[in-house]
């Protein structure tokens, strides 16, 4: 039996994930960032390993990707998360033809091909305006746990249309609705809304085809997915594992690497 | 420091262009030491032409803002013009222009010259606000050449047709009284004759660049549209109807089909040969190529290359018989074809991507220019609808490099080629 | 007679308050974080320095509030903004000052003022985050530091790496790219100080500054901002004490108050409102 | 007239007339033009600053203006780039979520984003979608003939559309009935300057920009019954700052902004969709009606950043108006990302130095909810003036 992994460094937290030859997922792990990436890219596929208990010798490929890709240093490549993003997606929902990615500092939207290859993709590119960052912001001013953010915006009645785009500031703009003697949950939820409608915007470049699925850590924010379902008029596909998508991606990319390095028959099959 | 002919000639157009472009520059900045004035123009119909004629010294501002980018100083030019009170948001060509105004023509590139006229056309409704901005500082003449544009997508109104006569005519108009004021300026008079000679050299330019142009759809592609592509573009608008620039394009034409001949490639693995839309990223100009051509990618062509020369790649040949009407006849058809490249560009890109055998299209917008960058995203659409060519859409600056993302961009480039392989790859298996 | 003003600031991320004597001498002062009750926490911070003087606010001969939150303070008898109230505060500590630097958490702001500590032009980064004390706060964040350690932290620095980060969270992509190729973090921080400082500048320049220079706000704290200011400036600069820095609307608020009370005397129905 | 897309306000007091008017204004369901249209009514959308709609009122079409909305651009963000203004993108929108079927759409060589918009249409949507190309060289003496073949080529377009001859009497009709409104505008601005007390900015606002929504007729009839209740209107003068908001030549302030502006202040003059005021005195009725019309165009025009013209230089223009209205400070705005506007405001601004006026430069939003920044501004900008 050979096995894959795929470590994602993101701008905030880095993911890993093994798999074993029939791509059935033997051990996950998550972590912080935090400063040192390079450190944070090992520790986390060495925590990876102990939830697999594999000897690190049994995992014959590594792929790094995410931001600090190139920090995997005892990994054997490197691909970008929208790749990986695309292929893990496309392996976990077959049926997937977008994916919608919403991280730390960026949201992407992609379209993908039958076997999970870039058809098409966007991400904002002039600011953090309508990320995850933007709950973060949110949670900090209210100060309400990032978990409970999605439930106590499912509350609301009222919503409030939250005008300012920059991330840092819809911190203040919140504070100044609140003041107003607007409701939590009524605010939380315009914050929900404003993401949302950014996020659909970008997933209209690409074009938003079924089946659409949602990969990232907000993908756990039940709010997050339902504005966006909302928005989009369409449902989402969510998984426990979406948050590991761009790892596990990595991952099937390295399973590939192993299979085709072996047999040539295989190749095509996986071309 | 061997002399095969293949020494010679190859690379010629990049050595000779850079020399000429020095020259250039030296000539203008004798012009500034000795306290004289030059026209100011802009790339989208220049009408050089005309003041050529009247032997004045062109400076091209735009060409001098992204001199700065390109020498790494443009945050410098930026923030003195954002201290008088100019926007981060507006066009960082403006903003460039203005510092170098303000601290009386000093640039990386020598002196500039102050301005006696400017003369611009309406191909960029932001070069009226800039020369707007002279009018002010140097209490000069601004002349607008007014050139209405093609009314509705893909409907340019043709020669001959009541429209067209009727746009003709006011351009035609609009001629003789920027003939009338250059003679107010130089107070030289005009000289017909002089002015067949300019018309004569520009012809030459003209079927030059579209033929250099037209040779890239060679496989491998001979010049790098976006590097090389730079580099002739300045030649073609500075020197534009000098003997110089005409013999210089004559011998580009040359040095490509020798290339063409000996299969001589810009790139010694060419990938995947791609389109450029937009405006070159020049605070990294460099860098921003290694980034495709790492993988393999090569700018084949470009609508910069189309619109930068004010739509000299339609090869238009003025009739020395009657070079004012015959003038009005392609500065009209030119610069609204330059106009066509940015508003109705999917138009060029596709017959781009048949003629030059394209496998992607890079588009480019950027924060600065509005006339290039406002419809790109709606005409990305639009395209990949029509036909079935990967595209990669990156938004940065030509000046500003506070937008200008190294990171973010290779990001996105490495993904957009992981999904050209795939792509390739797949279309190998089926 | 003896007569007490009050200067309450309702700020985005702190509540303070100043009670002044007729001498504008500072009886008591009191910073509590705003959250989000606005209107609470302003009467909370009210009561409790009126208290710690054993006073009441019948006590208390006239209120103005300035801050975001100052509407919210229904016991107010009148509401400025908090830059004409800085503005007012400044030139009581230093009263030379002409030209007036703010960098708070949201915002950073910059005015002119004229001899009669009248604001006669002024400006604020509106756009984004880029370039306020967020951005600098974040970045030391993600480095995995907090705010107190920031100055320590940059007296170590010796080449900063620039920062370009015209988003105060993308930045954090850059501080990433820097720290994987090994820049140590007191550079990386200078680096986000000296992006600070040249955004800082510009504003100054906007406004047509004019020495004497005053910097306030909580991004003041840290020593190394006003010294690369004045690096920068070539000019030198005030900065307010240490415990006063945060205080400067709200002294100026209080200062206010009594100039009005001068003016109209107190104006006991608004403070029945209450 | 016996058909009428906007009867709410009829036979209603002042305030309630006013009232139906911001209504209206607000309205992202637009009932007046979806009056109009299942009325049978064809409609010729335009973008900013100016357009002669006298030529396709002249041919039984409802010129609207497509002057942005207040509303979120969900379908048409994905159309266009960031650096953009707001108006470009949610005048796509509200013809992308057909709230507004067109005949016809026009945009002007004003900016670089509003030629773009006409290609923009052009591909999204059946109608004709084109650029009516303005003379950008007014100072030509060619221009006049130019403008006057441009028209007539836009004449023979709207006939094609409508199938409707235009005559010189049809024409002339229209330009009548356009002259009348620009009376009754002009008299609105006196009111605004010379008794401010009397109309709230936010109220002239409103009487004004129905315009851009409803047939001129029955605009006219609005102006003609509210100026004299609105003259009879017995309000108390303030001790106010007499101010004058410049930059509102293409994208408007969200009604709100204006409010707020009008609580604090007078706002006694603006340049708000100055394409309705751009015509300063009557267009001739003799002679040729579209060369009348050019020629008004050309002589007898305000003024805005996105027209050069030798004769009418835009800072001196700005001082004339402080000037005539008796202002005692300006806001000079510009809509965000908004290249011309932006770039005026510095030769503004340098010019009001020179002069010594107060101002204060401010940066706006249609669609923006949230004024705490700017009301900041305002308050600090007023309190420094008044104290």
């Amino acid at each position: 039996m050979a096995y894959a992994a795929g470590v994602d460094v993101g701008s905030t937290q880095t993911k890993a994930v093994i798999i074993d030859e029939n791509r059935k997922i033997v051990g996950r792990a998550l972590t912080d960032t935090g400063a040192n990436v390079i450190q944070a890219a090992q520790n986390c596929f060495a925590i990876a390993l102990k939830d697999s208990g594999l000897p690190e010798e049994e995992v014959e490929y590594v792929i790094g990707t995410g931001y600090g890709r190139y920090k995997v240093t005892f990994g054997n490549a490197q691909i970008t998360e929208i790749s990986c993003h695309g292929r893990g997606a496309v392996h976990m929902f077959p049926k997937t033809k977008t994916v919608v990615d919403m991280g730390g500092q960026d949201t992407k939207a992609i379209s993908v091909g039958p076997d999970g290859d870039i058809i098409d993709f966007c991400m904002n590119d002039k600011c953090a305006a309508g990320t995850g960052r933007f709950l973060g912001a949110a949670s900090m001013a209210l100060d309400i746990p990032l978990d409970d953010l999605g439930p106590t915006a499912l509350k609301y009645n009222r919503p409030v249309k939250i005008s300012t785009t920059c991330t840092v500031f819809a911190e203040s703009e919140v504070l100044s609705w609140l003041g107003k003697g607007k409701k939590i949950e009524d605010i939380l939820w315009g914050v929900h809304q404003s993401i949302a409608s950014r996020s659909a915007g970008l997933m209209r470049r690409v074009g938003v085809e079924d089946e659409v699925t949602f990969t990232g850590g907000v993908t756990k924010n039940v709010a997050m997915v339902k504005a966006l379902e909302e928005r989009l008029g369409k449902q989402l596909n969510v998984s426990d594992d979406s948050h590991y998508m761009g790892a596990l991606g990595a991952s099937l990319f390295a399973l590939d690497h192993i299979i085709s390095s072996r047999t040539p028959q295989l190749e095509k099959e996986n071309a | 420091m061997n002399s095969t002919p293949e020494n010679k000639i190859v690379g010629r157009g990049n050595r000779d262009g850079a020399a000429l472009f020095r020259d250039w520059y030296n000539d203008l900045s004798q012009t500034a030491e000795t306290d004289g004035r030059a026209a100011y123009v802009f790339v989208m119909g220049s009408l050089n032409e005309i003041l050529k004629s009247f032997d004045m010294p062109v400076v091209f501002p735009e060409i001098n803002s992204l001199q700065t980018a390109v020498r790494r100083v443009a945050h410098d030019y930026l923030d003195e013009a954002e201290d008088h009170g100019y926007s981060p948001d507006i066009c960082g060509y403006v903003k460039a222009d203005y510092a170098v105004q303000k601290r009386g023509g000093e640039h990386p590139m020598g002196k500039i010259p102050k301005p006696s006229i400017a003369v611009l056309t309406n191909a960029c409704n932001t070069y009226i606000k800039w020369a707007e901005i002279w009018e002010r500082m140097y209490d000069i003449p601004i002349f607008t050449m007014d050139i209405p544009g093609t009314r509705q997508g893909g409907k340019p109104s043709l020669e001959g047709s009541v429209d067209f006569e009727n746009d003709r005519r006011y351009v035609e108009a609009q001629i003789r009284e920027l003939i009338t004021l250059c003679e107010k300026v130089t107070g030289k008079k005009f000289d017909i004759d002089k002015l067949r000679e300019v018309l004569k050299n520009t012809n030459s330019l003209h079927s030059s660049w579209e033929k250099v142009i037209t040779l890239n759809q060679n496989t491998p592609a001979v010049f790098n549209a976006l590097t090389d592509g730079t580099i002739f573009l300045g030649v073609a608008n500075g020197l534009k109807g000098t003997p110089e620039g005409a013999k210089y394009f004559k011998e580009l034409v040359e040095e490509m089909e020798y290339k063409v001949k000996n299969g001589i490639g810009t790139l010694t693995e060419e990938q995947y040969r791609l389109v450029f839309v937009g405006v070159p990223c020049y605070p990294i100009f460099r860098r921003f190529n290694e980034l495709f051509t790492d993988w393999g990618g090569t700018f084949i062509n470009s609508t910069y290359l189309w619109f930068a020369s004010g739509g000299a790649n339609r090869g238009f040949q003025y009739d020395l018989e009657d070079p004012i009407k015959s003038l009005s006849i392609g500065l009209l058809m030119s610069v609204r074809d330059a106009m066509d490249s940015m508003f109705h560009q999917e138009i060029m890109v596709e017959s781009m991507v048949k003629d030059f055998k394209i496998d992607g299209i890079i588009y480019h917008p950027i924060k600065s220019c509005r006339t290039v960058s406002t419809g790109l995203a709606d005409s990305r659409y639009h395209l990949s609808k029509k036909i079935d060519v990967p595209s990669l859409f990156i938004e940065s600056d030509m000046m500003d490099r506070r937008v200008v993302t190294e990171a973010q961009m290779k990001n996105r480039i490495d993904a957009y080629f992981e999904g050209l392989a795939s792509r390739r790859q797949r279309m190998g298996a089926h | 007679m003896s007569t007490i003003t009050a200067g309450i600031d309702v700020g985005s991320t702190y509540t303070k308050t100043i009670l002044l004597d007729e001498n504008q001498k500072v009886l008591a002062k009191d910073l509590r974080h705003t959250g989000f009750k606005l209107k609470q926490v302003a009467r909370e911070s009210f009561d409790a320095c009126i208290a710690s003087i054993g006073k009441k606010e019948s006590d208390i001969d006239y209120i103005v509030a300035t801050g975001t939150g100052r509407h919210l303070v229904d016991f107010k008898d009148l509401a400025v903004t908090d830059i004409t109230a800085t503005a007012r505060g400044t030139t009581h500590l230093f009263p030379k000052t002409l030209t007036v630097l703010d960098i708070g958490g949201q915002t950073m702001k910059s005015s002119r003022l004229d001899e009669n500590k009248k604001v006669l032009s002024f400006r604020l980064n509106d756009k984004c985050a880029a370039g306020t004390g967020a951005f600098l706060e974040k970045t030391a964040k993600y480095m995995g530091f907090q705010t107190e350690e920031i100055s320590p932290l940059l007296s170590t620095s010796k080449e900063p790496v620039p920062i370009s980060g015209v988003c105060a969270v993308f930045a954090e992509s850059e501080v990433i790219n820097h720290l994987s190729l090994g820049a140590p973090p007191s550079d990386i921080m200078q680096g986000a100080i000296e992006s600070l400082v040249s955004r800082a500048l510009q504003l100054i320049k906007r406004v047509k500054g004019e020495p004497e220079f005053t910097l306030v706000g909580g991004i003041m704290r840290f020593t190394t901002m006003a010294d690369s200011i004045h690096k920068q400036l070539e000019k030198d600069v005030n900065v307010p004490p240490e415990d006063m820095v945060q205080f400067m609307a709200c002294l100026g608020a209080a200062i206010l108050a009594g100039i009005r009370l001068e003016k109209v005397g107190r104006t006991t129905e608004a403070v029945a409102q209450a | 007239m016996s058909f009428e897309t906007f009867p709410e306000w009829r036979g209603k007091e002042l305030d309630e007339i006013l009232y139906e008017c911001r209504e209206l204004l607000e309205d992202t369901e637009y009932p007046t033009i979806n009056r109009w249209r299942q009325n049978g009514g064809k409609v010729a959308g335009h973008f900013q600053v100016y357009f002669p709609e006298e030529i396709a009122h002249a041919a039984g079409m409802l010129p609207v203006k497509m002057g942005g909305a207040p509303v979120e651009p969900n379908s048409a963000d994905s159309h266009f780039g960031s650096y953009l203004c707001s108006i470009i993108k949610t005048s796509l929108e509200v013809a992308l979520n057909e709230k507004v079927k067109l005949d016809l759409f026009i945009s002007h060589p004003i900016c670089d984003a509003a030629r773009n918009l006409a290609a923009i249409f052009g591909r999204n949507f059946d109608y004709p979608c084109q650029i009516l190309y303005l003379p950008q060289n007014p100072n030509s003496s060619h221009s006049l003939q130019y403008l006057t073949d441009e028209y007539g080529r836009l004449k023979r377009l709207v006939e094609e559309i409508t199938g409707n001859k235009i005559t010189d009497e049809k024409l002339r009709a229209s330009i009548e009935v356009y002259n009348q409104n620009r009376q009754y505008l002009r008299e609105i601005y006196d009111i605004k300057r010379d008794t401010p007390w009397l109309l709230t900015a936010d109220e002239g606002y409103a009487l004004l920009a129905i315009g851009g929504l409803i047939p001129r007729e029955e605009h006219n009839e609005v102006l003609k019954t509210v100026i004299p209740l609105i003259k009879s209107r017995v309000r108390k003068k303030e001790d106010r700052i007499r101010l004058v908001f410049e930059g509102g030549f293409c994208e408007q302030p969200p009604l709100d902004l204006i409010r707020m502006l009008g609580q604090t202040c007078y706002l006694v003059d603006d340049d708000f969709l100055i394409g309705m005021r751009w015509i300063l005195s009557d267009v001739s009725l003799e002679g040729e009606p579209l060369r009348n019309l050019a020629h008004s165009y050309l002589e007898d025009s305000s003024y805005s950043p996105v027209q050069h013209d030798n004769r009418k230089p835009k800072e001196e223009m700005l001082l004339k108006r402080i000037e005539a209205c008796d202002a005692g400070a300006v806001i000079i705005a510009a809509a965000k990302m908004c290249e011309p506007g932006l770039e005026e405001q510095v030769a503004y601004t340098h010019e009001l130095d020179r002069k010594g006026i107060p101002y204060f430069v401010t940066e706006f939003e249609e669609n923006m909810n949230s004024f705490d920044h700017l009301e900041m501004q305002v308050d600090t900008f007023l309190e420094n003036l008044l104290f």
